[in-house]
């Protein structure tokens, strides 16, 4: 696999918009054609290269491109957007939206995530080592159609909003959340293996989600089933299982009602 | 035209009658306040025209609002900060020069405001926005954007107030206190009208106020539930819950699940059930959420009676606003077009996270006040930027802003469309002639833009 | 000097929309908003008299503003500022990436501050901002 | 103004009988002169290229409050789909409900000149004229619903035929419409208390009148006042399987009455996206569910005073839209998405809720079919114009792709077997397998221009090139002698105009938008009617007691919602 690096050399005044930044967009690409790539401050189009500077080289297609940051790129928002193969990593923090709308490949934040990242994402892998901000995974303002496939990893702490109309894919937060996790939530999981606030699962259609901590306040439209022993993510034991949300409409299938699953660790 | 409709006609264009030899009254005025846009007022104007006397029918607020137009100490022209702080007349002119130069210089500015004034200034407004790359948004994004949102991932089963008047037998004020924030709104809509199907009044309503505090409206209440501040989701799910007959916990946000039950089986129950919310929901914890489940209430009341659920929008015209915005761009606010084509989302491209993110190097305030209803840390960006403020009044943005620029009074000095809270659009009008030489938004704008497009030929 | 935390909120009054209207710069404008409405059992944590000038803190600032009476209470562990810059000094700015502050529901410390002025609109952004 | 001559296109004006001429067109001061008798002229070369003359668009939902609430609560319909504005191009967004900048331009790509709003609530008019006017290059009108308002229910239920047409050219003088739109008949009051009318003899409560009577009462009403449209139905039970005998019952109120108007109109009701109107069956099942596009129209061709149009599912996903709102609140739970509805006070009401028509689901498919097959069954293609009741079929962009459904058999075929994942059942449910029709180019310019302008009472203005109608004229890069081999050149062609004049003024150049069009119509009728005291007083009564604006204040008058009118008189005083 090729790698090329970005370096970046200046502070954007105001923030950077650089949904170039793809392994889609880099493959075949020189290092004089990379940084001739468009990236936007407000209405004022600029190179890439005024902002990083460049070494090493492409593959001929994304999947053999590595793109690997080497900085800060707190300013820089769309980082891996929309993309299908290949993988960026990230030494440092970055902006909102990585990775969404990504369908695959790999994306590694080694620093944290602002809000928007990994939003209507369908496929790849997205990890992130530091915090994830708001609406990880969720889906883009009306859409009913969110996360419907491909994981996210998130070792710190995410924001509010992960897994809103969430569809399929696995959301796995390792810290705490903020409010609402997997509202209107219709399919996939999300385990958060620390503590929750509120608003879990609130118009939850169907799916699974897991919290290993405390919720400092159940949603009223739950109701708890039983005791079961399992794994999740590797990790064994004791989950009281809820259904819900009772408030929620919820399909059936060989005439059984299908609730979504809240499992709370013991 | 028959000589009726042509009497019709004619009603239209001399809405006034004349009292005794002195006042004249101008009648069905349209009252610029807030979103309840109230079309009945009269308002009494001395032997000259020039000048108000009386506000008849307004509420306290809407009066003072014509009043007020008429203060002597009014600004009339546009002023400009100097280094010292102090501030100095300029002409129209050169402040339009400046307010041009200013949005082309800037990266991304931000056009802020654009709730108290018309329809047509707004579509001005959008073509200069687009002219300069700007990140448009309105005043929804301090008071109805969670609303905006939830529309969005929900929809939203509403209706017209005329429809509430003779058809609501169920009336729920949730997070919102008509009584002082749209005094007319229960007397010419919800509680008290004597409509086509509910001929008694009040006596036909059942009234809910849901608030953490016992509100004026409250007091007025069949049943108030006083519940914990910032559960309103969580008390708006139960009510799901209890809609279906389903198992509740013994107290959601403080309240009893009997209660709880009692509540739906009364929403249930009714012939037409509506939901009037406000900022209580809007502002607090989970903000579009609590909307969009306040929203599936309804939408859940509609599988057994009739049910609608109606925004208390704010200002006179933040809806237009949307509206306008909506058949230009697609979007209602948070429109982002520095990229040449308009982008939506907010907690990106809203005005607070705009400004605290330090995401836009100008800042353009036209009808509103974000001076005073921003938090103080946003207010603090608009002070540092380049920056222009569009008001007939002295507020605190203009106070923080390098240019001033006080227009006509839409609505009292020139009319105007502005849609009311239930999108009905109601022709504001033209009730006395502001100050002489006073340019309106709508003029001020276009000589903005044509001053824009010659800055941007040259370039 | 005794100190109470409470639970904020904001929003209108119909004396803040008309002394809206009258013009911000006005003292009557300070007078329907530079107010913060408490409980009587809240005067009584505090240990001091009604309309008396107290500071209100947040993590996000701190405003003075004069206490009085509920007049739409009572509301236990809520303290009500009227929409305006000075319950804006105080406010969450958090937007949760929706836009919109948590303009109600700021936790916030209320001290006497009997001897500091409430300063009106102008004043009081002038102060914070330039 | 500058003249125009169209030099040697392949011309298409079933008007004039003219049918694939190779000949030239001219405009003179805006309107169509005989090429002969231009001088100097600006010349436009059209050889190897298709000319009719504009596009008329009886149906589309393009501008107005419910159009509007599509395109806010739909961000998701505009992700990645901006266009940026360029030269004198507005920035355009939007798919299945585009900006009106977009609506007007994609007009105008399409060579249409004029649209009709197809409904407008009386108390939202001021919208729909707001967006009209901000609605670039094509000439608009808008049709006010009729068909719940709480005068027609209450003139109807007492056979005061003289009072509901005095109170229809009061409606439209106050909003400035255009005609008499008729949505869901008693079915949208009754919506009021979450009701609905699904037959014609369905009685709406209160009111105690049926859909029939209110068809009947309103065709009466529009042909005593002589209007240039017919009565403009959207019948009940839209969408629903087994509805083809409602709409039989609906097309059959038309039998005994008469068009009597100055315009040259022979119908006296159009109905409305009929593709929705013929479905048998009991369920939506491809066991039960079936086409009864024949059985309707054999009724239509053995008549000659009803006209319709198609309706056609495009198989995208879209945004439906109507006044129809029991039916959208149904809708709403079929596939669980987002639901708006405003019920509007005294009038009428809407729903909105975005709908896919999956090419692999049987349903779907058999819709598309439907809507084709009707407009392969009309013996006279004057009587049916195609649209896509945009965007409840589809989207309006569509129209190119539904002209090439129509016009090649193959295109159909390579669907049925490609694209559709239940061919089979669709030919053996539906009709479309046996039909191998290819509508011509003669026929499409009758279903898309002559028809519409005819109907709507507008052919001394559109739909020929005849000398004298308005000089709205577009050039479609499609050689009638050679392109006919690939299906896709007619979408291509009918979607990129390369030339259109727009009452005389170049609109698009070879292709390009070069103006957003100096002289923007807005249409409406005024009908002129003897006095009646009886109405003025029950209008001034119901504004005092049930509106929520005052009689003074509902009247649309002003530059801004109209500043450039069109309107047509007509005389009912007789």
């Amino acid at each position: 696999m090729a790698k090329i690096t970005l370096t970046p050399t200046k502070i954007p005044t105001l923030r950077l918009e650089a949904e170039n930044i793809s392994p889609d967009i880099f493959a075949g690409k020189s290092k004089e054609e990379i940084a001739q790539l468009h990236v936007f401050v407000g209405k004022e189009s600029q190179a890439l290269g005024d902002y990083f500077e460049i070494a090493g080289e492409t593959g001929s297609t994304a999947a053999d491109t590595t793109i690997v940051i080497n900085g800060d790129v707190s300013r820089v928002k769309y980082i891996g957007m929309k993309m299908t193969a290949g993988e960026v990593v990230i030494n440092g923090d970055a902006d909102m939206y990585v990775g969404a709308w990504m369908t695959g490949g790999k994306i590694n934040a080694n620093g944290s995530v602002d809000a928007f990242s990994g939003l209507g994402m369908t496929g790849g892998e997205l990890t992130i080592k530091g915090n994830a901000g708001n609406y990880l995974g969720a889906a883009y303002r009306g859409d009913w159609r969110g996360m419907q496939g491909g994981t996210i990893r998130v070792s710190g702490n995410a924001g509010s909003d992960i897994g809103t109309f969430m569809r399929g894919g696995t959301i796995i937060i390792g810290g705490n959340v903020d409010v609402h996790v997997g509202t209107h939530m219709e399919g996939g999981t999300i385990i958060v293996q620390g503590d929750a606030k509120s608003r879990v699962g609130g118009q939850m259609v169907k799916g699974d989600i897991y919290v290993f901590g405390d919720i400092e306040v159940m949603m009223p439209g739950f109701q708890y089933r039983k005791d079961v022993d399992i794994e999740v993510d590797g990790t064994e034991g004791s989950f009281a299982l809820y259904e819900g949300d009772m408030g929620e409409r919820h399909g059936k299938k060989k005439g059984e009602t299908i609730y979504g699953k809240l499992y709370m660790k013991y | 035209m028959s000589r009726s409709l042509m009497r019709l006609h004619s009603l239209r264009r001399s809405a006034y009658r004349q009292v005794g030899n002195l006042a004249k009254i101008v009648t069905d005025v349209v009252c610029p306040f807030c979103g309840t846009l109230c079309d009945d007022l009269e308002v009494a104007l001395d032997d000259s025209g020039e000048k108000i006397l009386e506000v008849y029918n307004a509420c306290a607020i809407g009066a003072t609002k014509f009043l007020h137009s008429q203060a002597e100490d009014r600004l009339t022209r546009p002023q400009m900060k100097q280094e010292d702080g102090s501030w100095k007349e300029v002409t129209y002119d050169e402040a339009a020069e400046y307010t041009a130069h200013m949005l082309v210089d800037a990266k991304k500015p931000l056009m802020y405001g654009w709730s108290s004034t018309s329809c047509s200034a707004q579509s001005v407004g959008s073509e200069l926005g687009e002219e300069v790359g700007a990140c448009m948004d309105n005043t929804a994004t301090v008071c109805h954007g969670s609303t905006l949102i939830a529309v969005q991932d929900v929809g939203v089963p509403s209706a017209t107030l005329g429809e509430i008047a003779n058809r609501a037998d169920r009336v729920v004020f949730w997070g919102c206190n008509p009584a002082h924030a749209h005094p007319r709104h229960m007397s010419r809509y919800s509680i008290f009208p004597r409509g086509f199907f509910t001929g008694k009044g009040s006596k036909s309503r059942k009234m809910v106020v849901v608030d953490p505090r016992r509100t004026d409206t409250a007091k007025m209440a069949d049943i108030h539930l006083q519940l914990e501040q910032g559960r309103d989701y969580e008390l708006l799910s139960a009510i799901r819950v209890a809609i279906r007959g389903e198992k509740l916990p013994e107290t959601v946000a403080g309240i009893p699940a009997e209660t709880i039950y009692e509540v739906a089986d009364t929403l249930k129950s009714g012939r037409f059930s509506v939901i009037f919310f406000g900022m209580g929901v809007t502002h607090s914890l989970g903000k579009n959420h609590n909307i969009d489940i306040a929203i599936s209430v309804t939408r859940d009341l509609n599988d057994y009676t009739k049910a609608a659920i109606i925004p208390m929008r704010g200002h006179y015209n933040v809806t237009g606003s949307g509206q306008v915005w909506g058949w230009q761009f697609g979007f209602p606010y948070c429109i982002d077009l520095s990229r040449g084509f308009a982008r939506y989302n907010p907690g990106d491209s809203s005005s607070n996270d705009l400004l605290i993110r330090d995401e836009v190097d100008a800042a353009f305030v036209l009808g509103s006040d974000p001076g005073a209803h921003f938090p103080v840390g946003s207010v603090r960006k608009i002070a540092q930027l380049p920056s222009v403020c569009i008001d007939p009044h002295i507020t605190p943005t203009s106070a923080v802003s390098k240019l001033h620029v006080p227009v006509a009074f839409v609505g009292v000095e020139v009319g105007g469309c502005a849609y009311r809270m239930d999108n009905v659009p109601i022709e504001t009008r033209k009730v006395v002639e502001p100050p002489e030489g006073m340019l309106t938004d709508e003029e001020f704008l276009t000589m903005v833009l044509k001053r824009v497009k010659e800055i941007k030929g040259a370039a | 000097m005794p100190e109470i935390e409470i639970n904020l909120i904001s929003g209108r009054t119909i004396d803040q929309g008309v002394s809206m209207e009258n013009g911000k710069e006005k003292l009557a404008y300070r007078n329907a908003c530079g107010i913060i409405e408490l409980d009587d059992v809240e005067f009584k944590k505090l240990g001091a008299y009604r309309n008396t000038n107290v500071r209100v803190t947040s993590e996000y600032g701190s405003v003075i503003v004069k206490a009085i009476q509920a007049t739409q209470g009572p509301h236990p562990g809520l303290g009500w500022i009227p929409m305006g810059p000075w319950a804006n000094a105080v406010v969450d700015p958090n937007t949760y990436s929706t836009g919109m502050p948590t303009f109600k529901g700021t936790p916030v410390k209320v001290e006497a501050a009997a001897d500091e002025p409430v300063l009106d609109a102008i004043a009081l952004i002038t102060q914070e901002c330039l | 103004m500058t003249d125009y001559i169209i030099r040697n296109g392949f011309v298409y004006d079933p008007v004039l009988g003219i049918n694939g001429d190779i000949m030239d067109v001219a405009v003179r001061d805006g309107k169509i002169v005989d090429a002969g008798d231009l001088t100097k002229a600006t010349e436009i070369d059209a050889s190897g290229m298709t000319v009719m003359a504009g596009g008329v668009d009886i149906h589309a939902h393009v501008a107005g409050p419910k159009v509007n609430v599509g395109r806010n609560f739909r961000p998701e319909d505009k992700l990645f789909r901006g266009v940026a504005g360029s030269g004198v191009k507005r920035m355009e967004a939007g798919f299945s409900v585009p900006t009106v900048i977009r609506t007007g331009y994609l007009y105008a790509r399409m060579g249409f000149g004029f649209a009709m709003e197809a409904a407008m609530p009386p108390l939202y008019a001021r919208h729909t004229h707001e967006e009209m006017v901000d609605t670039p290059i094509i000439d608009q009108g808008a049709l006010p619903v009729f068909g719940n308002n709480w005068f027609v229910l209450e003139y109807i239920k007492e056979n005061e035929v003289e009072n509901t047409a005095a109170y229809i050219a009061w409606l439209l003088a106050q909003t400035k419409g255009y005609g008499v739109k008729c949505v869901n008949p008693g079915g949208t009051e009754s919506w009021g208390w979450g009701m609905n009318c699904e037959t014609v003899d369905d009685v709406v409560p209160y009111f105690d009148v049926t859909p029939r009577q209110i068809v009947d009462g309103l065709i009466a009403a529009n042909e005593m006042l002589g209007l240039p449209h017919c009565m403009h139905v959207h019948g009940n039970s839209l969408g629903e399987p087994g509805n083809y005998g409602v709409t039989l019952d609906t097309l059959k109120i038309a039998e005994g009455h008469k068009p009597n108007n100055e315009f040259g109109r022979e119908s006296v009701l159009h109905h409305t996206h009929l593709q929705f109107h013929c479905y048998g069956g009991e369920s939506y099942a491809s066991k039960s569910f079936e086409s009864k596009s024949k059985e309707v129209m054999d009724y239509v061709n053995s008549t000659d005073n009803i006209t319709f149009d198609l309706g056609v599912v495009t198989l995208d996903e879209t945004t439906t839209m109507t006044a129809d709102g029991p039916f959208e609140f149904h809708l709403s739970h079929m596939n669980n998405l987002k639901w708006a509805n405003t019920d509007v006070e005294l009038e009428t009401a809407a729903g909105i809720v975005p709908f896919i028509y999956n090419p692999k689901t049987f349903i779907a498919g058999a819709q598309w079919a439907i809507g084709l097959e009707l407009g392969l069954m009309v013996k006279d293609p004057m009587k049916a114009y195609i649209t896509t009741d945009a965007p409840n079929a589809g989207p309006l962009m569509r129209y190119p792709r539904v002209y090439k459904w129509l016009m090649s058999a193959k295109a159909r075929e390579d669907m049925l077997d490609n694209t559709l994942k239940y061919g089979d059942s669709i030919r053996d449910r539906c009709y479309i397998g046996e039909l191998d029709r290819e509508i011509s180019l003669y026929e499409l310019a009758m279903m898309t221009r002559a028809g519409p302008a005819k109907t709507l009472g507008l052919s001394h203005m559109f739909g020929s090139l005849k000398a004298g109608l308005e000089g709205d004229i577009a050039v479609y890069p499609y050689n009638p002698e050679s392109d006919t081999d690939d299906p896709e050149k007619i979408e291509y062609a009918f979607g990129n105009c390369n030339t259109l004049l727009k009452g005389g003024e170049l609109i698009i150049k070879e292709g390009e938008v070069v103006s957003n069009g100096k002289q923007k119509r807005t249409f409406w009728v005024n009908a002129k009617t003897n006095e009646n005291p009886v109405v003025e007083r029950d209008i001034s009564e119901k504004f005092k007691r049930y509106y929520t604006v005052t009689q003074n204040n509902y009247t649309v008058e002003g530059h801004h919602y109209l500043p450039n009118p069109y309107v047509i008189e007509v005389d009912a005083t007789k």
